[in-house]
């Protein structure tokens, strides 16, 4: 696809900036609002001309609800959202029938993206017959033509989406994005619904037209492997907001922040010399209608930095923090440790659990070791836990918080240029920069 | 036109500022203009021709209210049943394949089609059962009862016992009427009750039930809660109480089916509708740049018709069985011979002539089983979920 | 991860010396499992469709075999075919499958009840579905327990507190009586790989365990599941499409094709090696791999009406007269633990007109030949049954 | 869970008083045809009709303003003074209350055996699918959905009350309740009730059982080593009771108040339906609206239980919703 070096002369093809979308979640007949999905919330980034933009993440982080907000599918409940130079986000009814023919979607699941009772030909000539063209046999020629482009034929027009294979179909669902000569296509996931020999026939597809076409394409997909191959650029989102953005080559070469080199190290490698590599993310992505505080992502980052003033092994770290977040969601059950270490043989009769037992059922729970390194750290633990077992669980959130504060859970992080010198939003990166910036003014001083 | 170079037209040649044109498709033209049409006869019957003139003087025909319902819902099962079978024709031979393998489905299909022929062509051509009450009492064809049983015997009498005639061949009631016109004018009575009801239901539940889904909010919230009360009230008490309270003409009877009895189907669209609206190729049509009224007639409602043509499939039988069941009950409109009154009437010549209540209630019991045969195998072969199968 | 040579105390265990066995491997090892020429119809409306149409291969004690094809290959059914889950009718089993010495046709329903959840344990592609909706998943998990031990309620619940633990369910025994709608993608299948081992199976049959999970969590399943292979010693059969997958985890593979064995062999033979066109296609597909094929062109063959000869040769660049005619070529042995079902390795063709310049795949630069790792050779003497009764 | 039970107890309240409603609305704009039948004799026996009409009304408080009779008319419903019955000289609810006895008589076993023998043929049939016992079930259920089941009522008086005189004709209201007497002549209608609910039960059932047959988890279940029995029960049964238990109290309730009413006139049994059907024909309205009430009313109390057995037997509702 097009060079990396035609991005950032020319200007964007679709600009977006801060766009939100939030999903109210309601109660009752009178719908009074209790809480909102944040499923997308305040992402910017733009598509240039030719390019193909990557939007990664992880299945619940908001990507493709981003596609359908900027192309306001959805309704976005904030931003703007502008295509080349206009603001989408103020159209009103007849220029965003305008800019439907601008741009256009390719949809993941080739089997419900077209309507079983209609035609294929039908299908794709629909957009032509909502822009007015009132003549079908025109209609027909043009969408003959087309099929025939995509590797089809004139005469499968006629034929029913039940008819044709899934890579067919995404054949179609390209003709039916083409068919009124867009310059920018969204493709949410094309591909991942596919097996492989197609994939690679699919994307090739896309990538010719692309070429022919001069089209930018916003690329959603969780795959990795198919990101690396067609995405000029890449922007990886996590909870609703995008961490970290750049070059391809240098989000694979070099990913800053923690969660892409997590998402990087769970690819299984094809190589079969070279596995078990990968470092593992614990847990899963935590529910968006409720994000935590700080970086979204200290719930599972495996980088997390430590308090100051202490000094973890950083895995037990990470395993006290788990502690810790467990403590905060208020979800942690002493009688289900009790239990727990009745069935690992600990004791006969959850009663008789004692206090000692509890809190090494406690720590075997979060598989942190019977003794932290830092004995200021392994005291402040032992603290909280007696008060844990005591039954005094907001204490002990309150004492490991107050001791064990981390300003991942503090702040939340930017986007910020890094060493690498593509943008991240992570802490451990403005530390890295101010010291960076620290080391280079001493010796001036 | 697209071929005027010889070479087809390519979409990047369109020029999209030429473009404009409002585009209906033939069908709707048409069925609007046989609205309109039907509209200006309607009119003319009404404000032009006095109440107990005949409409059609040639044919003597009073077309009376029910038949003007009757009428129109053949016509929207002209436009929308038959034309579209007609026109998607690798559609339809999909279906019919699924459908064909139901072999008890397609006997009823056939049935059912003569009931429909018989009872509303022929009822045009023979008389109205008449009073007779000389042929009172006559059997059926090849059975015999004790001579004494008929008033007078139309055929021969044979040691004493009378012996049915061709002229009746289903034997006579207790008026002398005879029961194989009263079985031909009851299909009529069934088939009118049956379609209408269902005609109206269906237009009803699906304009109901996808604007609740599409639409959403209260709007959605005001039209399902009125569902629920319609359906919490049980519907034969319902039809029972406003019959007792209108009076049982055949004309309110259908009414009263057709206004009450769309809840259920609503609900099943509405839910239909949902999970369709939730679809993908409904999300790409509103990225082509279609309107919500588009998307909801041409995506839509084509994608729960299987729904709704299933559920008003397997309507019409409890509908006609409604309307036998009022008339057995005296309730109905004494004015047509609807099969239900004629098994009614038979009642009490049960063990003298059995033939009164027993053969018009084999024909009620077929309909019921065919339209039933046929509803599940429609639902089958037009199982949305079934339709992704390679 | 090298478990392919770990010793399982489970390897000896009644696998007596006159059982149906027709391959050892160089120690003198019985296979766990071994299927041979397993055949699954379907009588549908369009025809019969053989899902499976003659598929053998071997599973050793504490090895990792992965059953690689694409949707329509036959695979999960073979998965499936194993125990009998198979819904009979419509569908038909033939063939021998020997489970440690038993051959499983031969078993009634109830024997084969011991055996299902017992010594082999199961696990299904969508943990959305795999626990049923309205019970707690401890419930689910203690049924497991209690199928196959005479545990009481009480140890049955512990027990299930303890799996769902060794699993990494975070604080199992406050989440027994929560019921599967409360758990994330994840974990279900968690839960389900509990149920699974609830017996300590000797075999654990995945299908596709990965394939509706993120990566993420993909990488977090793949994980448990080898370390629970290290610890309880069982081996596991993976049916997967994700060649990915297969990488990372297989000791051995075998490749189907229209529900027929195209190649098997040792994990670094067939990624480094790949001896079959459509292995060779399949890699070549894979992003990231530098290959210049685009997809494979044409489509799978109708399972109703399978080409005669190679299923492949429809789609294979280089299909020969002969790969059009007969039944599909036997399994040729190529090196060690490699065999390939294609006519160019009959001893009569140039096999490097399939391979290009002997073996090297350029993505691999430190890859070699199977030598050192793959130590097993195949003694299968009737490889050969494939073709001969292919109606 | 309680909030949700409160709200679904509130809902049943509404609904009732807004079909009470609807109903009053209904006689409103309706005729009076009693009012009309005594206008019609008072002007026949020379007197004045609208005197006539006005002393009617008075008599009935049909002259109070439109509020007052509606709030009269709901404080009546609500402390059972529904009226008096001009037909049966005796207050309305001691009409209904001599005859439901004979409505539950048949009602109560018919209900029994289908829901039974219903379930478990429409299980059977689900397990045993594309076999020659499912084909039989499907067939009993056409036919039992099919037949009119008056006209079955009729049919089998014939064969088995005249000809075969096994069943007595006409209903004795008098026998004792547990007796042969009374069995004997209970056989007929519990017969006609009970096909017809368990053809449409059996369908439901083996519909619902159907969508778990192939179901994953009854897979994933199979492959623990559950036997078959286990399987149908446990993985089967259970999940499939959750809409069966819709279906069940709805549908199974309008299917057997409305056949029962036609059983009793076919049969002549003097229960609620033939007390309805009388009150209709001899224009008794107090009685009318009486009779239909407990139908409305049982219909709603119906609707309130299938909707509490749903959240007791799905983990998965949201008591949040609805």
């Amino acid at each position: 696809m097009s060079d990396d070096g035609a991005v950032g002369e020319e200007r964007p093809v679709l600009s977006v900036r801060n766009l939100v979308k939030h999903f109210p979640i309601t109660e009752g007949v009178l719908r009074r609002e209790v809480g909102r999905v944040r499923a997308v919330d305040g992402i910017s980034f733009d598509v240039y001309p030719g390019e193909t933009l990557g939007l990664v993440g992880e299945s619940g982080c908001g990507k493709s609800t981003a596609a359908l907000s900027l192309l306001r599918l959805e309704e976005p409940t904030d931003g703007e959202v502008s295509y080349r130079g206009e603001s989408v986000t103020d159209y009103d009814s007849g220029e965003l029938k305008a800019f439907r023919r601008e741009a256009q979607m390719i949809f993941q699941d080739p089997t419900s993206s077209f309507d079983p009772r209609m035609p294929v030909g039908q299908s794709v000539a629909e957009p032509l017959l909502v822009h007015g063209m009132a003549d079908r046999r025109r209609r027909r020629g043009i969408v003959e033509n087309l099929l025939e482009r995509v590797g089809l034929s004139a005469s499968d027009y006629d034929r029913y989406p039940h008819e044709f294979s899934g890579g067919q179909k995404q054949r179609i669902a390209i003709a039916r994005a083409l068919v009124v000569n867009p310059d920018l296509v969204v493709a949410d996931e094309p591909v991942s619904a596919l097996d492989v020999s197609v994939q690679a026939e699919i994307l090739g597809l896309l990538e010719d037209v692309q070429d022919e076409f001069g089209l930018s394409i916003l690329f959603i997909s969780h795959d990795m492997a198919v990101v690396r191959e067609v995405c000029d650029r890449v922007a990886v989102m996590y909870l609703g907001e995008i961490v970290e953005t750049g070059p391809t080559v240098d989000i694979f070469e070099e990913p800053q922040h923690p969660y892409t080199r997590a998402l990087l190290a769970s690819v299984p490698s094809i190589d079969p010399r070279r596995r078990g590599e990968g470092v593992e993310l614990s847990g899963d992505v935590p529910s968006p209608s409720n994000p935590p505080a700080g970086c979204r992502f200290h719930t599972r980052c495996p980088e997390i930095i430590q308090p100051e003033g202490y000094d973890f092994d950083q895995q037990n770290w990470r395993a006290v923090m788990d502690l810790r977040v467990r403590l905060e969601q208020g979800t942690l059950d002493l009688d289900a440790a009790r239990e727990f270490a009745v069935a690992e043989g600990e004791a006969t009769d959850p009663e008789a659990v004692t206090r000692e037992e509890l809190a090494r059922a406690v720590r075997d729970e979060f598989s942190i070791p019977p003794e932290l390194t830092d004995h200021r750290a392994e005291r402040v633990l032992q603290d909280a836990l007696s008060s844990l077992v005591d039954g005094e669980a907001d204490a002990a959130r309150d004492l490991l918080a107050d001791e064990f504060e981390t300003i991942c859970e503090r702040e939340h992080p930017d986007l910020r240029d890094t060493e690498a010198g593509h943008p991240a939003a992570c802490h451990l990166h403005r530390e890295a920069v101010e010291a960076d910036a620290v080391r280079s003014q001493t010796p001036e001083d | 036109m697209a071929t005027e170079s010889g070479d087809p037209e390519r979409f990047e040649d369109v020029d999209w500022d030429e473009l404009g044109g409002l585009a209906v498709p033939r069908r709707t033209l048409a069925f609007v203009a046989s609205l309109v049409a039907y509209a200006l006869l309607l009119g003319y019957d009404y404000l032009l021709v006095a109440e107990d003139q005949p409409t059609i003087p040639v044919a003597g025909w009073n077309v009376t209210a029910v038949d003007w319902l009757f009428l129109l819902t053949l016509l929207a099962i002209v436009f929308y049943g038959v034309v579209p079978l007609v026109v998607n024709r690798r559609l339809t031979v999909h279906y019919w394949h699924q459908f064909r393998k139901n072999r008890a489905a397609v006997v009823s299909l056939v049935y059912l089609l003569v009931i429909f022929v018989v009872g509303t062509v022929g009822t045009a051509f023979i008389e109205p059962p008449q009073l007779d009450t000389l042929a009172a009492y006559q059997p059926p064809v090849y059975s015999s009862v004790p001579a004494d049983v008929p008033v007078s015997c139309a055929g021969e009498v044979v040691d004493g016992r009378c012996q049915g005639t061709w002229a009746h061949p289903f034997g006579t009631t207790g008026q002398g009427k005879d029961i194989l016109k009263m079985v031909v004018f009851g299909m009529e009575v069934s088939m009118q009750v049956g379609l209408i009801a269902t005609f109206i239901t269906i237009v009803l539940a699906t304009a109901v039930g996808t604007t609740a889904a599409y639409l959403g909010g209260y709007v959605d919230e005001v039209l399902m809660r009125y569902v629920d009360i319609q359906l919490t009230f049980p519907t034969f008490f319902l039809y029972l109480l406003l019959v007792y309270l209108f009076g049982g003409s055949l004309f309110l009877l259908i009414l009263i089916f057709g206004l009450t009895g769309w809840g259920a189907i609503a609900r099943l669209v509405r839910s239909e509708a949902l999970q369709r609206s939730e679809e993908e190729f409904v999300r790409a049509a509103k990225g082509a740049g279609a309107s919500t009224p588009y998307v909801i007639w041409r995506h839509l409602v084509p994608n729960v018709s299987n729904t709704v043509i299933t559920a008003a499939t397997l309507l019409i039988p409890s509908l006609i069985l409604a309307e036998a069941a009022l008339s057995f009950l005296g309730l109905g409109d004494p004015t047509v011979p609807s099969w239900g009154r004629v098994i009614a009437d038979g009642r009490g010549d049960l063990s003298s002539a059995w033939w009164i209540s027993t053969i018009p209630g084999f024909f009620l019991f077929f309909t019921i089983l065919a339209f039933n045969f046929l509803g599940d195998a429609l639902r089958d072969a037009l199982d949305p979920r079934q339709e992704g199968g390679e | 991860m090298s478990g392919n040579d770990s010793a399982t105390p489970d390897a000896a265990r009644d696998a007596t010396s006159d059982a149906t066995l027709d391959a050892t491997d160089r120690e003198g090892r019985n296979p766990l499992l071994s299927v041979r020429d397993l055949r699954v119809r379907f009588r549908t409306e369009e025809g019969v469709v053989r899902a499976v149409d003659g598929v053998s291969f071997d599973v050793y004690p504490g090895e990792t075999v992965c059953l690689v094809g694409e949707s329509g290959s036959g695979k999960t059914v073979t998965g499936e075919a194993i125990t009998r889950l198979v819904k009979s009718p419509p569908g038909e089993i033939e063939g021998e499958v020997v489970f440690d010495g038993q051959n499983l046709s031969d078993l009634s329903e109830k024997q084969l009840r011991k055996i299902r959840g017992g010594r082999i344990g199961h696990i299904f592609q969508n943990p959305q579905n795999a626990l049923n909706p309205v019970y707690t998943v401890g419930w689910q998990v203690a049924e497991a327990v209690r199928l196959h031990t005479d545990a009481s309620r009480k140890e049955a619940r512990e027990r299930a507190i303890d799996l769902l633990d060794q699993v990494g369910i975070p604080e199992a025994a406050a989440r027994y009586g929560d019921y599967p709608h409360e758990f994330s993608g994840g974990q279900k299948q968690r839960v389900v790989v509990a149920q699974a081992l609830a017996a300590n199976p000797d075999l654990l049959i995945a299908d596709e365990p990965t394939t509706a999970l993120d990566v993420t969590i993909q990488a977090q399943i793949l994980r448990l599941l080898a370390d629970l292979r290290e610890e309880f010693g069982m081996a596991v059969l993976l049916v997967t499409h994700d060649l990915s997958v297969v990488a990372e985890v297989a000791d051995r593979v075998v490749v189907v094709y229209a529900g027929k064995v195209m190649e098997s062999g040792d994990v670094y033979n067939i990624f480094e090696d790949p001896a079959h066109p459509y292995t060779r296609a399949l890699l070549d597909c894979l992003p990231g791999r530098g290959g210049e094929t685009r997809g494979i062109p044409g489509r799978l063959p109708d399972p109703t009406n399978p080409p005669d000869g190679c299923r492949f040769h429809p789609r294979c660049p280089h299909a020969l007269p002969e790969c059009r005619e007969g039944a599909q070529p036997p399994l040729y042995e190529v090196a060690d633990d490699h065999e390939v079902s294609c006519v160019y390795y009959d001893g009569s063709h140039d096999p490097t007109a399939i391979t290009g310049e002997a073996s090297s795949r350029p993505s691999f630069p430190d890859g070699g030949g199977g030598g050192g790792v793959s130590d097993r050779a195949n003694v299968r003497p009737d490889d050969s049954r494939e073709d001969e009764d292919d109606e | 869970m309680y909030w949700y039970v409160a709200r679904r107890l509130a809902w049943a309240f509404v609904a009732t008083f807004i079909i009470l409603t609807i109903t009053f609305l209904l006689l409103e704009v309706t005729p009076d045809a009693q009012a009309a039948q005594l206008q019609f004799q008072a002007a026949q026996g020379g007197g004045s009709a609208e005197a006539a009409r006005e002393a009617y009304e008075t008599r009935r408080g049909l002259d109070a303003p439109l509020w007052e009779r509606y709030s009269n008319y709901m404080i009546n419903v609500f402390t059972l003074e529904w009226g008096w019955s001009d037909t049966r000289s005796q207050p309305v609810v001691e009409a209904i209350l001599d005859a439901y006895p004979y409505s539950l008589m048949y009602g109560i076993p018919a209900v029994l055996i289908s829901t039974v023998v219903g379930i478990a043929i429409g299980l059977y049939s689900a397990t045993h699918q594309y076999t020659l016992a499912d084909y039989a079930g499907t067939f009993v259920a056409f036919f039992g959905i099919s037949i009119p089941n008056f006209w079955f009522g009729i049919i089998l008086l014939l064969v088995f009350a005249v000809e075969l005189g096994w069943v007595p004709v006409l209903f004795d209201p008098n026998v004792p309740v547990f007796s042969v007497a009374n069995a004997k002549q209970l056989v007929l209608p519990v017969f006609v009730l009970t096909t017809a609910a368990i053809a449409s039960e059996m369908r439901y059932a083996r519909a619902e059982a159907l969508e778990y047959v192939n179901a994953e988890f009854v897979k994933t279940a199979k492959a623990k080593g559950a036997d078959g029995r286990r399987i149908l029960t446990r993985h089967i049964l259970r999940p499939a009771l959750v809409p069966l238990s819709t279906i069940l109290v709805g549908d199974l309730l309008g299917l057997i108040l409305t056949t029962s009413y036609l059983v009793e006139v076919v049969f002549g049994i003097p229960g609620l339906g033939r007390l309805s059907l009388d009150a209709i024909l001899n224009q008794d309205t107090a009685l009318v609206l009486g009779t239909t009430f407990i139908p409305v009313l049982i219909a709603v109390i119906g609707n309130l239980l299938q909707d509490l057995a749903y959240t007791i037997l799905d983990p998965r509702i949201d008591y949040g919703d609805r």
